[in-house]
């Protein structure tokens, strides 16, 4: 278990007591330019003091009786700016990351393969790319077989493609090793983390899963044109002859592209991102379009956003699904609390976490 | 008894090394008869040279060597006071002439100049009377002449009698009042006043053996520097210790 | 080998090579620390640390070899402790002759360095605490590496500044040949007696040799350090 | 009228011989990390030699003769490090920022604040979060007043909120000034540019409009599952009680919220950027749900893209559309070449640049 | 004010600290292009340029003195332009004792300056060229601000070098008191004539007044330079 309470003692007001982390899993980091993501990264490296607590893998990081040191912390940290050593090659910069103690978290023929670097390996690091940059300071984070990874945007400048591996190689990674991850990209965020820290000010503001954040319609994160609920998925059987995965939401049957879901196995759980503008609300059930996936749902919410928008809320048998609709859409299908309804989703414009595997080749 | 221990690294082993602390003026004739006592005697010497302030300075504290010629008296007394030397081996060995040395240059021809003259030089060089006592000498020869006062914006003092010779030799400065034993160092036949002895206060050079060191060599060499030796100073620029009176009657010339 | 130089000459070579080796060599073994301390540390007295420094620099050489040889005269406070340590003198032993030049061309090594420590970019010596480098393997893997060119060229000054050195090495060394006569003495020696032929050839020598070294040194610093994009 | 051509001896053999961009508009510059984007950048600039030729301006900037000095090209460089003058306040870089001529480009009062800087004005720049140093630097390449905005992926620290908003700020500017924007977010350059250049493997690989680059099956980026078409619209009438504007795309109505549509004026002509993967494909006309915008379209290609999923090409009167739908559903639709078809888009889905500023309060 | 001091004393304060202010200024002005020259050209010269400057520091400074009094001389190669420029002898002038210092001091000045501008950002400096700076304001706008500390650094060295200087300074001076006899000079001349009460006096003087301007000239040059994040 990690659990730190930070403490902010210019806007102390609203924020989060304490927050509290399992030893495994990723957790994104989600704030406007300016609202204290890598303040809060460095001070969990220990790099700055501020005050607050940190107790994280049994043992006191920062308390009464003063702080850990960084040295000891084993993190591994990929700051905003990379920060490679700049007299070496990229080679050079990884030799210098020796394994703390004798944990395998990470394989590094593997993790050069998946970041692309084997070909880089005797550049000096000033004569990389951007976003060459940033993958050479994931590896050397990596390679020190951390025992919790603070990734402050560490893929900004990497283009979509690579990202997407990268994630999901992190994804899998985090089973066995938590991850802090700071990114701007709420669909990353969605598609990757079980847990969210939202921050403001310089404060924590909430902690949630994704589902649960981006649809509280009191965070002005839900009023975002990339607003997204997500549903969990129980993994069917597979159509072979059509190559798509039947997967079943909350007793409901649902149809994806397989390779949509590659990841997961049979009986398996699979989370389902659906961004709540693609979900598009019938009275009855559609025949004769390529729309193939409708669930009956009950509409338990109807919030205004922007001028001319609405988001409803809906309700399957347990789970929650957020919609944006136009005013006009709205009026028309006279939507009312506790109305039975049909929202449909496009299979395409599903986005799971396996979709990140699902790309043109490397 | 604050008697310096130095000397015994150097000293041991090399029974037969005499290390000789002498006045950078003095170091030329030094050579010659350092050569020819080493042969003699089949003793190995070295000249250490410098200031003779600086090599007082040394042996203040503790340097290692064996005998001092100092281009003054002064020096060599205060080092008997100290306890540092043997005082009844506080000898002149040599004196100094001081020279008039205008060079011909600009308006003026050359030749030998005449004391009056001393006063139309533009700039005139001296060692610094403080530290060196050519310096010493060329102040009192311009007090005499009622020039001191009148002449100090155009007195360049070198640090030694050597760089008051190189301010003239270089033609920086117009003219100078230097050892005799530069200018024959330096090549200098022409051009030159010796000024007369009685015009400044003699120039004693005097020696001493210093303490701890090897005394019995370097008196020896003292006897060699006082006999043979004085055979050499009249073509080097100095008088010899014996032309002037006795050497106890310079014991007090400080 | 010969050139016109006496045996005299060859001897003050030799002995002016090695003092100015083993000064700077202990110089850039003792002032990575300090200077390091000196860039880094944000105690109220660290300025005056910086001028004690550079105050040797402050006394004419000559009158710093004075205090010096007071220091190490066998009844001063450094020369009695070192006899009572080691049984022998200090002043007018080659050991004299490098703490004297050590002190004299300290603050040469000692600023270039604590500017290049001080230029360093810190993030990347943040991420090494986190790859948890100690302070021993991050000064010699980072920064050492990275200020290579600087510490060359301040060894390189202080070098010089050595084999230049006169006034310091004269007051406490006495020039006695074969044990503390170095060059610039020698050289000053051929000035003062009017020996320019020998002054110019020994000068000569010794510029050019320098030349040559220096910038085989500078060429050599330039190689290994490429300026980063 | 610029043009230049840029030529990389390693590998010159499929790049694009000659560029040639207008002197407005907002040109994306797209590829992989380590295409060769950023040294693009810094050879318009004038910052590293390279073979090839540019002209700009009616001047000469490389050619036989020799190169322009970087201080007379007057661009305005953004490099992807920011390199905002460390030993200053914001205040303080954007004072160093003289203005070329007598052009006014921007004005600063409204610059600052669209960046939002005013707060940040006496900061020393070192103590700002990586956003903030972004918006830093674009202010001050934009204060010289340049001929050539030259920006390096200047936003990919600054969150989606102000992304949006400065996205949105550019696009405006580009009627002025043309700008080069390089960006891994091709979301933002479908709304925002007019021009895509294409890069890979160091060289210009297409240049085109982003509905054609995107929409190009020989180009993997219509693989992407962002891809998306551009349909330009014709603004019509405002309807004042449902909020909505009414558009015509090539003869056909279509109805947005009128907030998709603010910065531009009936007559106008709006581009409108369509998911490839929000396009929903129908026999028939749909009723009683809340899609409302249907086109009656032409197919006119069927490609198989991922393992099961198709991309439909289709015709508009004069514009064509992609859309991706599942094999499934193709087969089910029974879709041939020459079908006539419906395709339908939720109004809430469609990507405008007016979208950009249809935000959350900033 | 009387601490013991003679009017000797206090002239030779003045004219040292007008030496020694007079050197570090032009070497401030002098060297920089240099430097920067230095710093960034990719000739293959420049390792020689750079032992060149190195050279002045490897002859003892009496010996430099030497060759620059021949070179002063009105017959010499320097002295006789400059007797025809400005119609006054060179030697045994305050600008004797300038060019002097200069030559003595300027590897210590050009030294650090070239290690700083080294280790400037050079992406600054490029986008200092795309917002059409010209180099003169890069110079004093980016470059200068950014090596304050090592300028003012620098500058210290060369001034405290100065002080302490000489050996050139005896040669070409002539030790005229009120024209070119410096404090170094009368601190040199009370230890050569034994007078250790004077000397001691001074040297304290000077080194507690020196020990009082570093310091605060170094928590100056601390206050204005933060280090970066
Ligand atoms: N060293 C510092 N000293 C003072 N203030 C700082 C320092 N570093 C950052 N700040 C300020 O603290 C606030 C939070 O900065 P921080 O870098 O943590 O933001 P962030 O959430 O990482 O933003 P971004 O997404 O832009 O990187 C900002 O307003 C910033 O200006
Ligand atoms: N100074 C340099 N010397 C040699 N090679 C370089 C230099 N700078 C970049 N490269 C190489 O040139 C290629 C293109 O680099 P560039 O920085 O232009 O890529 P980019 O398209 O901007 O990538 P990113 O999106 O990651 O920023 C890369 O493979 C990189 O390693
Ligand atoms: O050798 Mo002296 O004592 O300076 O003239
Ligand atoms: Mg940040
Ligand atoms: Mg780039």
């Amino acid at each position: 278990m990690i659990s730190f309470s930070y403490i902010n003692q210019t806007t102390e007001a609203s924020g989060l007591k304490e927050v509290q982390l399992a030893e495994s899993g990723l957790c994104g980091v989600f704030g406007r330019s300016g609202a204290g993501k890598t303040t809060l990264l460095r001070w969990l490296a220990g790099l700055i003091e501020k005050e607050g607590t940190i107790e994280a893998f049994g043992a006191v990081w920062q308390g009464l009786s003063g702080s850990l040191r960084v040295e000891a912390r084993q993190v591994g940290y990929v700051p905003q700016e990379s920060a490679l050593f700049s007299h070496l090659t990229v080679a050079g910069n990884l030799a210098l990351a020796k394994p703390f103690a004798n944990r395998a978290v990470v394989e590094k023929a593997e993790l050069l393969d998946v970041l692309m670097l084997e070909p880089l390996l005797d550049k000096p690091v000033t004569e990389l790319s951007g976003g060459e940059r940033q993958r050479v300071a994931l590896a050397r984070a990596l390679l020190v077989n951390p025992r919790w990874l603070l990734l402050d945007e560490p893929l900004s400048a990497v283009d979509q493609v690579h990202r997407r591996v990268i994630g999901h190689y992190l994804k899998q990674l985090s089973a066995r090793l938590p991850i802090l991850l700071v990114s701007h990209s709420e669909q990353e965020l969605g598609a990757l983390c079980d847990n969210i820290l939202l921050m403001d000010e310089g404060c924590l503001r909430a902690q949630g899963s994704p589902s649960e954040l981006f649809s509280r319609p009191d965070l002005q994160i839900s009023h975002r044109d990339s607003a997204a609920s997500l549903l969990l998925a129980q993994m069917m059987e597979y159509d072979p002859v059509h190559h798509t995965q039947h997967l079943m939401v909350d007793g409901q049957p649902l149809e994806i592209p397989a390779d949509k879901a590659v990841v997961t196995a049979a009986g398996e759980t699979l989370p389902l991102r659906l961004m709540c503008r693609d979900i598009i609300l019938s009275r009855d059930t559609l025949q004769g379009t390529s729309l193939r996936n409708g669930f009956s749902v009950t509409v338990i919410g109807i919030h205004s956003t922007a001028e001319s928008q609405v988001l409803v809320r809906l309700q399957l048998a347990e789970q929650k699904l957020l919609a944006r609709i136009t005013e006009r859409s709205a009026e028309e299908l006279k939507i009312k609390l506790g109305d039975p309804i049909y929202a449909y989703v496009k299979a395409v414009s599903l986005v799971t976490s396996a979709d990140v595997a699902s790309l043109p080749a490397r | 008894d604050p008697t310096p221990q130095g000397g015994a690294a150097n000293s041991t082993g090399a029974s037969r090394t005499l290390i000789i602390a002498v006045a950078n003026s003095f170091r030329p004739v030094a050579e010659l008869i350092a050569a020819e006592f080493s042969q003699r005697h089949n003793v190995q010497i070295q000249l250490a040279s410098a200031s003779s302030g600086v090599l007082a300075n040394q042996i203040l504290h503790g340097a290692p060597f064996d005998l001092f010629l100092s281009a003054d008296s002064a020096r060599p007394a205060l080092l008997v006071d100290r306890g540092l030397a043997y005082a009844d081996s506080r000898l002149t060995y040599a004196r100094g002439i001081l020279v008039f040395w205008w060079p011909p240059g600009g308006s003026h021809k050359g030749g030998e100049p005449r004391l009056k003259q001393l006063n139309d030089v533009s700039r005139l060089s001296i060692a610094n009377p403080r530290t060196a006592p050519y310096g010493e000498a060329a102040k009192a020869l311009l007090q005499g002449q009622g020039l001191w006062t009148s002449m100090q914006k155009r007195l360049v003092r070198g640090a030694g009698a050597s760089q008051a010779y190189q301010f003239v030799a270089s033609g920086n400065i117009a003219a100078g009042l230097l050892p005799q034993s530069l200018l024959l160092q330096g090549g200098v036949e022409h051009d030159y006043l010796v000024i007369p002895q009685e015009l400044y206060p003699p120039l004693a050079h005097q020696a001493v053996v210093i303490k701890n060191g090897k005394a019995q060599l370097a008196r020896q060499f003292l006897q060699h520097l006082l006999g043979a030796g004085q055979n050499v100073l009249a073509e080097h620029g100095f008088y010899p210790a014996a032309s002037f009176a006795s050497t106890a009657l310079h014991r007090g010339a400080d | 080998m010969d050139f016109g130089f006496s045996a005299q000459d060859i001897a003050a070579l030799w002995l002016t090579v090695k003092l100015s080796a083993v000064t700077t060599l202990l110089l850039l073994v003792l002032c990575p620390p300090l200077a390091w301390w000196l860039a880094h540390t944000r105690r109220w007295h660290r300025p005056l640390i910086e001028a004690i420094v550079a105050l040797p620099l402050i006394l004419p050489p000559t009158v710093l070899g004075f205090y010096l040889l007071v220091a190490f005269a066998p009844q001063g406070p450094v020369g009695s402790y070192w006899q009572a340590l080691f049984g022998t003198p200090l002043a007018f032993s080659f050991s004299a002759l490098v703490i004297g030049s050590m002190l004299y061309s300290l603050p040469f090594i000692v600023q270039p360095l604590q500017a290049a420590y001080q230029a360093i970019d810190q993030r990347q010596l943040e991420v090494a605490r986190t790859l948890g480098m100690s302070p021993l393997r991050r000064f010699f893997k980072i920064i050492l590496p990275q200020t290579k060119r600087a510490t060359g060229a301040a060894g390189v000054l202080g070098f010089s500044h050595t084999v230049g050195e006169f006034g310091v090495v004269l007051m406490i060394g006495g020039n006695i040949p074969g044990a503390t006569q170095v060059l610039s003495i020698v050289l000053f020696d051929h000035v003062e007696a009017l020996d320019y032929a020998a002054a110019h050839r020994l000068a000569g020598g010794l510029l050019l040799f320098s030349l040559l070294a220096l910038s085989l040194t500078y060429s050599w610093l330039r190689a290994g350090n490429k300026a980063p994009r």
